[in-house]
């Protein structure tokens, strides 16, 4: 087993990873850590009474089987659905690659609420689609949706784009000789798969996988509009639950339910990393162009599998939420004399909050996907650089603030920030407590997908740069930054997609005048305007779509492999 | 001069509320926070645990979260004048609470059925097994508070519950989702509350809402001061405001049934007097909530 | 069978030509060496061969199968061409071991375990890698990394085998131990061999054929001793074996044999045509002796080991180059005569 | 002043020597090269000395300062040494043209645009880039990237300069040019120069002084005519110049200097102590002659381009390298003298 160890840091290298970890550290496990403290006291005073009277709940115990259950298989649908794109886009000769990822892009910009609510509307005894079909349920046949299997469905096809997006960064960086090298030797088919490209891009699989999973284990929409209309309880509604309940105790058990959702992401992440522990694979001197594998007579059946895929899991559902968004009232079949912009109208024009909100929102993961980045590029590399145990404890616990469901990381950020230690100030009710959740949370978001990417970097690379003198500053600015680009832009657009309609902890976070989209859409829904919430999340489709063409018509000045459309 | 009010009242009507306060009590700003009974109480518990409450105001669904909050000694008491022209039993004898409006759960069908139900008990026949939809008191409030209504009253009782079971109820999640099971036909009936049916009944919703012959349970959305309240004095004039012949129209205009004596009713509503309560306690409700539930979770087989 | 044939082949890297009209033909069983400046093409060539790349235009046959043909665009993947190659760049699995980069082609055959193993330790055996076996490729020193690649493309047997600079990071005694491997290969499988090297000694050595490229096109291809001697370039003359290669004044027929003018001096050339107009100078040819013809002037004096190597400036401004016992110093005076230099006529 | 000084540095890499021991100097402003077999550790010392890693024992400092001590566990970052680094793999930046890969250098050391161009221009000249600025490394043959690597290492004026195998992939017209701009940048600068390389003739014709290393450790340090003629141990003169090392059967001392015994032979050898046990015999030593002292079979002829060598096989099995100007036949029996070989006590 490689240590990973490799001299030639400096001194400069120690202090700045001391640094950065510390803003890493107090950004996302502080507010994990608050939580544990509550965990643990009861009224002032330590107590592990609370612990074990939650844990020895039935209700909890159904509730972690449920959600160990519909996170495994649903990464596991991600990873079918995501991964085989990623091969396929990335590594072969596949036609219209750019409008492919385009695509795929979109099931992350739709809050999970909408995607379940969506996905409800064109499988069930109203759907417009399965009417003119003439295949529709019955009135009163069950949801088929509304199960365990339902939810396993959308939370894979929602979280396709993570495993989709680290994976191809990853892919990207496999040498074109190396898999040459193993066709001359008359390696074919599955095998060149199986054998050379998977393991070679094993770090991305795995980080794209921990990170699915965790996202999967926090997900509340989905289990909430599926599982809690089925009696189906997961971790996440099962805190939501509590919360409705009543009296002082329900803070202290929602954060034990939290800490155990926190256990099992990190088991999962600790159980990746044993797996991965002799899979330290530097590219060797990777200067070659990346793959293009012909698919030869396969490739039209294979085009057309894709497309028919993307038309399921996405079209469909974006199809369904424009159809609820075209009706005067909800229920309403949507037939030529009923349809109506109104709620379109009302929802972006005539309600002051929706600008604000697509302002805040707009800023807000800009902001956390930039400055996440500027944490995590130095912050991966240093940490592969020096694995201090400092730096191991923290790689096991960065998941934490991602895996825990919003509303708990939302209590935690409250408690923390309400009053700041020193001082008469707080940043609760701005839209500073807001950004800093955001940091905790998506931290990982970002820092996986670099880590995996840094990992593979050949050390000569930066090698080269000090022996020509350049400080850390330029060496992380000039070479590592760039090299690691396909990766950070990859986390970027992540941490950007999913903070840009982020519900769950804006939901207790936001006050007057902070609104973010998340929350705008989830009120319009909670007061029984669902047909102006579905306007509002396909304009916030519309909107993404345009941002992303935006990023295209720059592609040209950006480094090559950053905009992920770009083949 | 702010003044800080947590709110579950729609964005809208929350929006009217707070201008038409701050119309007649110039200099005084409100900040205001709207969402769902759940957040905000999370928010709040929160808060409290934090040590620094943020409300000095709170307008949320029911009595029996704030019997508790009372209960803590959350809560300033305050005995508003305009008291004097409700029923007692919407409002805390101390002045711990008062309530603003009648939000009633009754029965909601899709128009697509052929049967319409006319009672609580026609709920129980046997043909409409398995196309019944009810908000699940483990997440809703108001459900609550209609699961001790409906068990409290001597004809239905837990029976009624039992046998509802039977007939294949799912009970599952709140309002919402209960109203659109209903509206999108997946679940034909439901239990659920007023407004929600009679409004987008109005927007041409395909479905119908009925006031059960037994009567209805309510909600009534009171409002309440914070022991830590900042402002007292902004505090006590929203209470009087709301509660006002002023702040009462408004709750008309909402489509809402006011709590006030003597007003009248939203359009799409029966008299004020054909819609038969049924008797509630908020105290009795909070003593039994935690039992209330583990029977009902007992009973439904929710996890 | 595998006589490799390339009719017309062209390849274009966007716009700029690698290879321009290639047409040759390589027998079966035939060690052949590329010889060529950098950048010249070679490993383009190679690549094609291999099937990495599609010609721009041109066809490739591998015995009687059509492999490539530019005009169908029909082209039969490396996987399925047999053959072996040594990569430039080593191409070495990064997440295998050394034992396992080099047993893999055996496996992906569907060799037993026992063949395998036999097979592979006496691959690591012939390339000195012993005891390395659990290594893996980041923790090789660039040689050892180099021998892998040898020994990953000998394992199995192909039935041809293109090696890209395959030795071009080894010392001269582990250079000549893998030239024995690259022959005693040779002889045991007949496997028609294609060697890319910089190495003109590694390639005279070893070659049957040398391909001289240049710009993309072949200069000349024969056999080496042929191309020592017999240059038919000043291209050819002048990167071979360090030629000097100057133009002749004249020529005229002799009772002996042809005799060259050159500045004045005149001597015996050899020859095969009766016209030729420059001749090609090696150190052999120049012979240092006090009455020499030329008086030079030495300009620089290179140690070689055991001898040193002249640069030497003549009297009308040429270059030569010559080899001598013992040193001299910048400046000194020479005379020089040139014994029997190759002349021919520049195409 | 780049003195560079090693005192007792050893190298393991989890518990394997890469090197040991290794006590030496560099003088400021000497050409040293590295010549030793694969895997002796010669990339090891040189990524020692750049700080790339940090040695287990010793410590080693440049000019006065000290840059790494094992003992202390102190270690002055690479970038903070001023030293040129040539890779033995390039290490191109990926994403960066060719022009801004050499220019980089520049650019960190805060130069002004144009200087930046002007100098970059220089350097993509004398390696003969120029054309290719626009090219990303990936779009290059292996020598191109080689000389991209070259040119970068030389643009700025490091203090010293380390060059691991720069030349390996360059053919021998390109090598020489390039020989010309190191020793040309040598004089130029004065930098202190290390040199890895496998090709002892460019060894021998560039360096002031050659080390040889050899499992981790210098076998000898010397003059390049010293470390042929005159070779410490079985080693180095088996590993310089193709040496064949014999034992001797005993030595005497004559009137005309020191005269050795070999199998029944007896002939007068070079040496510099009274009692040397091993004689070291070039090609230059044996002369092949009718009369001579050895008879021996010709085991294999190969053509060097103008000259053969032969592989000898003498009357009890030692095997001698000579040359030849004519081919032999496989199996021919040929007459060998022995004239003035070094003989050396092996230590
Ligand atoms: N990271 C490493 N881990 C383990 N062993 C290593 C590592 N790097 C080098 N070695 C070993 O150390 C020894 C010296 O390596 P080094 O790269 O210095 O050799 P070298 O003299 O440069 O050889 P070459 O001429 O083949 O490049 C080799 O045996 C090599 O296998
Ligand atoms: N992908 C590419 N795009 C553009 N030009 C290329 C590409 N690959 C190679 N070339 C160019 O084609 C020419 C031939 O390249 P090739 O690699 O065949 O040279 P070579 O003879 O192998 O040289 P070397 O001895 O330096 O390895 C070179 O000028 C090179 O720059
Ligand atoms: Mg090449
Ligand atoms: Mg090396």
């Amino acid at each position: 087993m490689q240590s990973g160890i490799r001299f030639g840091g400096s001194r400069s290298e120690d202090r700045l990873l001391a640094c950065v970890l510390l803003i890493a550290i107090a950004v996302t496990l502080t507010p994990v850590l608050r939580l544990f403290v509550e965990g643990i006291t009861v009224g002032d005073q330590l107590s592990l009474g609370r612990i074990t009277d939650v844990l020895s709940k039935p209700s909890t115990h159904s509730a972690l089987r449920h959600s160990l259950f519909t996170a495994g298989l649903g990464t596991l649908v991600s990873l079918v659905i995501g991964g085989g794109f990623a091969f396929l886009v990335a590594l072969t000769d596949l036609r219209g690659k750019g409008a492919l990822v385009f695509c795929l892009m979109i099931p992350m910009m739709i809050p999970p609420q909408i995607t379940a609510l969506s996905w409800t509307q064109i499988m069930g005894p109203s759907s417009v689609l399965l009417r003119t079909l003439g295949m529709a349920p019955p009135l009163g046949a069950p949801q088929p949706l509304y199960s365990a299997g339902g939810i396993i469905l959308l939370l894979g096809v929602q979280h396709t784009s993570i495993v989709f997006l680290t994976l191809r960064a990853n892919l990207r960086a496999i040498p074109q000789d190396v898999v040459e090298a193993a066709r001359i030797s008359g390696v074919r088919g599955l095998r060149l798969w199986w054998q050379i490209v998977l393991p070679l891009c094993l770090p991305g699989l795995m980080a794209g996988i921990a990170i699915t999973f965790v996202t999967a284990l926090g997900n509340f929409g989905i289990p909430a509009m599926l599982g809690i209309p089925a009696g189906y309880s997961t971790l996440p509604t099962l805190i939501y639950q509590k919360l409705a309940g009543l009296g002082p105790a329900v803070l202290g058990e929602v954060a034990v339910l939290a800490m155990l959702i926190g256990a099992v992401a990190i088991l999962g992440i600790v159980l990746q990393r044993i797996c991965q522990a002799r899979q330290v694979v530097h590219l060797v001197g990777a200067v070659s162009r990346p793959l293009e594998i012909p698919l030869g007579r396969l490739r039209l059946p294979v085009e057309v599998g894709l497309w028919l895929t993307v038309t399921a899991i996405l079209v469909l559902p974006l199809l369904g939420l424009l159809a609820t968004s075209l009706v005067p009232a909800y229920g309403v079949p949507l037939r030529p004399d009923t349809v109506t912009l109104a709620s379109w109208q009302e929802a972006l024009f005539r309600q002051p909050m929706t600008a604000r909100a697509f302002q805040n929102s707009f800023l807000l993961s800009i902001g956390a996907a930039a400055v996440l980045m500027a944490i995590c590029v130095p912050l991966a590399w240093l940490m592969d650089r020096h694995p201090t145990r400092l730096a191991r404890l923290f790689d096991s616990l960065v998941d934490l603030p991602y895996a825990l469901p919003g509303v708990v990381l939302a209590i935690a950020m409250i408690l923390l920030l309400i009053k700041l230690p020193f001082t008469e100030a707080t940043l609760y009710g701005t839209i500073w407590i807001i950004f800093l959740a955001y940091l905790a949370r998506f931290l990982a978001v970002m820092f996986r997908p670099i880590q995996a990417s840094l990992r593979q970097l050949d050390p000569a690379m930066n090698e080269a740069a000090q022996s020509v003198g350049a400080t850390l500053f330029q060496r992380v600015r000039t070479i590592i930054l760039p090299l690691s680009a396909p990766s950070a832009a990859a986390g970027a657009i992540l941490v950007f997609l999913t903070a840009f309609n982020e519900l769950t902890v804006s939901a207790l976070l936001w006050s007057s005048g902070t609104e973010t989209l998340g929350v705008v859409i989830f009120n319009l829904d909670d007061s029984g305007e669902t047909v102006m919430a579905s306007a509002l999340a396909m304009s916030i489709v519309l909107v993404v779509v345009a941002l992303m063409a935006a990023v295209q018509l720059s592609a040209r000045r950006l480094p090559k492999g950053v905009v992920p459309w770009q083949t | 001069d702010t003044l800080t009010v947590y709110t579950s009242q729609p964005n809208a009507d929350a929006q009217r509320t707070v201008d038409a306060f701050m119309a007649a009590n110039p200099g005084t700003d409100v900040e205001w926070v709207r969402d769902g009974t759940t957040k905000l109480m999370a928010r709040l518990r929160a808060e409290i645990e934090a040590g620094s409450p943020q409300p000095d105001v709170l307008l949320i669904a029911d009595t029996v979260t704030l019997e508790g909050m009372a209960q803590e000694g959350l809560l300033t008491a305050y005995q508003s004048p305009e008291a004097a022209a409700y029923d007692p039993a919407l409002y805390s004898a101390d002045g711990y609470y008062h309530s603003t409006k009648l939000i009633t759960t009754g029965i909601v069908y899709n128009t697509g059925v052929e049967t319409a139900p006319v009672s609580w008990a026609d709920l129980k026949d046997a043909a409409l097994k398995g196309q019944i939809a009810m908000p699940s008191p483990l997440y809703s409030g108001a459900a609550l508070i209609h699961l001790a209504t409906l068990t409290g009253d001597k004809d239905l009782g837990w029976d009624y519950y039992n046998q509802l079971a039977s007939n294949d109820a799912r009970a599952k999640g709140g309002n919402g989702g209960t109203f659109k099971a209903v509206a999108a036909g997946e679940k034909p009936y439901g239990m659920v509350v007023d407004f929600l049916a009679i409004r987008n009944k109005a927007q041409g919703s395909p479905v119908e809402f009925v006031f059960p012959e037994e009567g209805v349970s309510y909600v009534t959305e009171p409002v309440a001061i914070l022991s830590t309240a900042k402002n007292l004095e902004a505090a006590q004039s929203f209470v009087d405001f709301v509660l006002s012949q002023q702040g009462q129209d408004l709750v008309l205009e909402m489509g809402y049934i006011p709590a006030r004596n003597g007003m009248g009713v939203p359009e799409g509503f029966p008299a004020r007097e054909d819609i038969k309560l049924m008797a509630f306690d908020p105290a009795v409700a909070l003593q039994n909530a935690e039992a209330n539930k583990a029977k009902f979770a007992e009973i439904f087989g929710a996890e | 069978m595998a006589d490799l044939s390339l009719s017309s082949v062209e390849k274009h890297f966007g716009g700029t030509p690698a290879l321009r009209s290639i047409t040759t033909r390589i027998t079966d069983g035939e060690f052949v060496a590329l010889l060529g400046p950098s950048g010249c093409g070679k490993s383009t060539l190679l690549r094609l061969l291999a099937g990495f790349e599609t010609p721009t235009r041109g066809a490739i046959s591998i015995g009687a199968q059509e492999v490539a043909n530019a005009a169908t665009g029909q082209s039969v993947p490396p996987e399925a061409r047999n053959i072996g190659f040594v990569f430039q760049s080593y191409a070495l699995w990064p997440h295998m071991t050394v034992w396992r980069n080099v047993s893999y082609p055996l496996e992906v055959r569907g060799l037993s375990k026992q063949a395998r193993a036999e097979q592979t330790a006496r691959a690591l055996e012939a390339t000195g890698l012993t005891g390395f076996e659990a290594r893996m490729p980041s923790d090789l020193s660039g040689g050892q990394r180099q021998r892998v690649a040898l020994a990953r493309c000998l394992v199995s047997d192909p039935q041809a085998v293109l090696l890209d600079e395959p030795l071009a990071n080894l010392d001269v005694a582990l250079r000549a131990a893998m030239q024995e491997v690259f022959l005693d290969f040779h002889a045991r499988t007949q496997a028609t061999m294609i060697y890319v090297t910089h190495d003109q000694a590694e390639a005279m050595a070893m070659a049957d054929r040398i391909a001289v490229m240049d710009q993309g096109q072949i200069a000349q291809f024969d056999t080496p001793q042929a191309l020592y001697a017999r240059p038919r370039s000043r291209f050819v003359a002048g990167f071979v074996g360090e030629g000097t290669v100057l133009p002749l004044d004249g020529v005229r027929q002799d009772k002996d044999g042809l005799v060259a003018q050159l500045n004045g001096a005149s001597f015996a050339v050899a020859a095969d045509t009766a016209q030729p107009d420059h001749i090609c100078l090696r150190p052999e040819n120049i012979v240092l002796a006090e009455t020499g013809d030329l008086r030079c002037v030495v300009q620089r004096c290179t140690y070689l080991g055991g001898r040193y190597r002249l640069t030497l400036l003549g009297p009308h401004g040429e270059q030569l180059v010559a080899e001598s016992r013992s040193a001299f110093k910048t400046g000194a005076q020479l005379g020089v005569s040139l014994r029997m230099p190759w002349a021919f006529k520049e195409t």
